[in-house]
């Protein structure tokens, strides 16, 4: 049996099948930690969610709709300071999976979510770094979870905020950066990797129904597509009940449907 | 040794037109009933520092008591943006807004270092970010034993800082549980702290190792039931959620936002009556 | 994720002859138990770290394990002198130690480096004393804003961290309170790390914001119940001080020395008789 | 009423004496941590406790044998890491007085706890640093207590472990030391405190019975007296028998005498 599913949903459950079980996932608000639950309530019961207001090993039954819910707090294994999740979690490289979010993109999964237009007059004015430069310096992989648009998937950043793979292949390695940097960019058209050797991000998978056309015409830049080109696997039954059950729960706690 | 005072006597003995101040909680036990009193004396160039300002900190913006603000992200968690920030930053409304911008683990190293007694912490960090171009305060520094380069933040040390807790007992000792932040990083890095709680007890009776902060490192401790809403005190009374959705829409306009602010926070009775809508926190104010 | 196994096979695959072992506790929870269980296995070449080396450094430097020692304050507290580590020092018995000697603040920021994953802390401290003199890896190094001094320390990352811990539950999550000393800080400094416990629980259900060590840092947790005799566990039994006070004489003679380590930790249930002549410890083993 | 009173007894009282009320003072075990109690259960009933374990705010009814006995956690404000101990409240700036022993000193009042002899091939190996040397460094003030003879008192340290006043006045400002260094040496014979100028330790208080000629005869220099040279007061009766029962519950306790 399959299900009808929307964009966004084959989004989620694309980002959710990232993550394997037991590891231990710093999860950013938003689209990261809605998929990041949905894996923990699917494939990776084990998964270790730590969130950067303090909370290790939080198992939230309806989604935050901030960074510090005290749904997270009371499910946790434990809740320490903000100063110890950055030092001795991330920092002291204990974090398999950094899982961001972002508003701008280039092609080496460089990041942006600090100003759109020039810093001291710009355009949009973002809220900025919050953890994310050095989830992206320090956690042992990295994903990003966003929609594929031409504002979001820029030739060029307006600023960058978190490094992904810098300039390419060898940069983050020659630069000192101990984590393993981003492993995948998946968004509402398909999933994107970074090539082995260039670091380039690379089309590796393709949602179903969506052309290279059309990806092609929302990326700010000649976007590649690999060789071995996969079509992203449906989402099953289940995990889009899952998925619109933790929906559900979270808009009749927050009165809002989620983010 | 703390003294107990009332909340507008405390803001006004110990905030100064000028100062730095660190209104600290981390989407928990966010200082709201402080942030409003600061705003009803009408502070001037305040410095505001803080991981994450938000609602309380748009707030204040909006109603021109900073002139600068040190930071590592604002928004309003979930929703979007926080447009009296925005229009601060993007159109100078009410005035001009310096900003000093790190990353939440350069902010942590700047009130550990503060707290520490240190001029400086380090930390692995913005590498091949642009952070360093618009902030000359991040510089680097070298391993003297693996030559490796490392980030070098200056340490923070507000003149005042300002956070929410649980309880406190008559001598001034706070307990803070949960979700605590940076706020004990931040009392022990400056050189004031006021601290509002929900409640003045007999006993602590802290669980062991927990989060307290000893009556001698505190200056005021005021009560204020409800001080965190409409953020939240875990054992007391839940985030606020819609309000916090409400907020993008009040803030949008500066017109509504005046009016609001006119209404609840500089009213007479405001911030009072702006509570009592809400049954959670109405059964405690 | 720890694996929960027995203590003696922990021992046996997690710490090798040549590794670098940090069994910590700070008065409270020391690892007398896997200190026992080290001596009994006869492991070579140890380079032992620890703040505050007592009676338990004590018997494996007489027994010969280490070869090196890095420490800040090694004594029988409230006591007097440790005599096994002095006879290493002083005369070379049962073999030469070689000593790295720091303070404990300078300790503290070599572990809290270690678990930060920074190659070095930085401190205020040592101006002016010889302990540089002695120990080439106290370093100094320039605040970039300031340009004031500070004594820099490189990170402590031991292959093995060995502390005990009131209890844990059956997936291997540990919970500690009440004096926890640097414990924390040592295993997530260290590349693996054996946890002994009271007792193995369905559910810990820890206090707000406790000191808990999660599953996935730690390597095995072992069932010790008394493990941390004749130190103690805070809720389960007392500092044995008469022993303590028993220990400096039985440590001042080499012979008296080895006929108490044969019959009390070489000896089949050498520990168990040791601990069932104390009838606090006796209830629980 | 006045009661017979040993040597050690005057010093332990003339060394609680020091403590004001509502200050927050570090202890070392021993001799400073029975002083402080002392304080604390006499003059200065608010006085604050911090031990290097953790314990902030300890009130031990009975004294502790070790420097992490068990009373000092379950009597204490609250108890915090060893490692946050050192950092935020010692080198933080936040402790009024640290109190400290000595296996040596020195006419600047510095500290030798490390060797006896040369460093390589001690005669006799002292335990070493311990907190010792940021307790000297950072606290407001120091109070040292010890046992006044040749052996204590000495010309040249064998090993500067804490530094006092270091080459005398001037020192800790020039060598950016943040606290003020020792204010007074508590010793079984008298009080003897740093010259205002040249810091170096100077007898200002005499306790009763004993002659200038006895203290220069167990002093390791030429000591300097003050002109305005003063009698200890003898211990009250209420500090004797508050001592007295102290030592008492503890030896109950311990089994031993306390040290």
């Amino acid at each position: 049996m399959t299900m009808d599913y929307s964009a966004d949903e084959i989004m989620t459950v694309s980002a959710a099948r990232m993550l394997r079980n037991r590891t231990v996932c710093f999860v950013g608000i938003g689209l990261p930690s809605k998929a990041a639950n949905l894996a923990r309530l699917t494939h990776a019961p084990e998964l270790v969610l730590i969130y950067e207001s303090g909370p290790i090993g939080a198992k939230p039954f309806i989604l935050p709709l901030s960074i510090g819910d005290g749904e997270l707090c009371t499910t946790a294994d434990t809740t320490v300071s903000t100063a110890e999740i950055f030092t001795f979690w991330l920092q002291g490289g204990k974090i398999d999976v950094g899982f961001l979010g972002a508003a701008q993109i280039d092609r080496f999964a460089n990041i942006n979510t600090t100003v759109i237009g020039d810093y001291d007059r710009p355009v949009v004015r973002l809220p900025g770094a919050g953890g994310a430069p050095e989830i992206a310096g320090s956690a042992g992989e990295v994903f990003i979870v966003l929609r594929q648009t031409l504002k979001t998937f820029v030739e060029r950043l307006d600023f960058v905020t978190s490094v992904g793979h810098g300039e390419g292949g060898g940069y983050r390695r020659r630069n000192g950066l101990t984590g393993g940097g981003p492993a995948a960019v998946i968004t509402d058209l398909g999933i994107l990797r970074p090539d082995p050797s260039s670091k380039e991000l690379t089309l590796t998978s393709i949602h179903p129904g969506v052309t290279i056309h059309e990806i092609r015409a929302v990326t700010g830049w000649l976007l590649r597509v690999s060789s071995n080109l996969e079509i992203t696997p449906t989402p099953t039954s289940e995990e889009l009940s899952v998925l619109r059950d933790l929906e559900q729960r979270t808009a009749a706690a927050h009165g809002v449907t989620s983010v | 040794m703390a003294r107990i005072l009332p909340l507008a006597d405390a803001v006004a003995e110990l905030i100064h037109d000028g100062d730095q101040v660190a209104c600290e909680g981390f989407t928990h036990l966010i200082p709201f009933a402080a942030g409003h009193e600061i705003i009803r004396q009408q502070k001037k160039k305040l410095t505001l520092v803080r991981m994450t300002p938000d609602l309380i900190y748009d707030q204040m913006i909006g109603m021109g008591v900073a002139d600068k603000l040190v930071f590592s992200w604002g928004g309003n968690p979930g929703v979007g943006s926080l447009h009296r920030l925005r229009d601060a930053i993007e159109r100078q409304w009410p005035s001009s807004l310096m900003v000093e911008e790190l990353s939440h683990a350069g902010i942590v190293q700047g009130y550990t270092a503060g707290a520490a007694g240190l001029p400086f912490g380090i930390l692995r960090g913005f590498t091949g970010t642009d952070l360093p171009k618009v902030n000359a305060r991040i510089k680097s520094i070298t391993c003297p034993f693996t030559g490796e380069s490392l980030a070098a933040i200056p340490a923070i040390r507000p003149d005042v800082a300002v956070v929410h807790a649980q309880k406190a007992d008559r001598v001034g000792n706070v307990l803070v549980w949960g979700i605590i932040g940076v706020q004990k990083e931040a009392v022990l890095a400056s050189k004031r702290a006021i601290v509002t709680v929900e409640e003045i007890v007999d006993r602590l009776d802290p669980p062991p190792n927990a989060c307290v902060l000893p009556s001698w490192v505190v200056s005021a401790v005021c009560l204020a039931p409800g001080g965190a809403y409409p953020s939240y005190a875990q054992g007391y009374y839940d985030r606020d959620n819609r309000f916090y959705q409400l907020w993008d829409q009040i803030s949008r306009s500066r017109e509504e936002f005046l009016r609001w602010m006119k209404l609840n926070v500089l009213a007479e009775s405001g911030r009072l009556n702006f509570m009592e809508k809400f049954s959670n926190i109405g059964r405690m104010a």
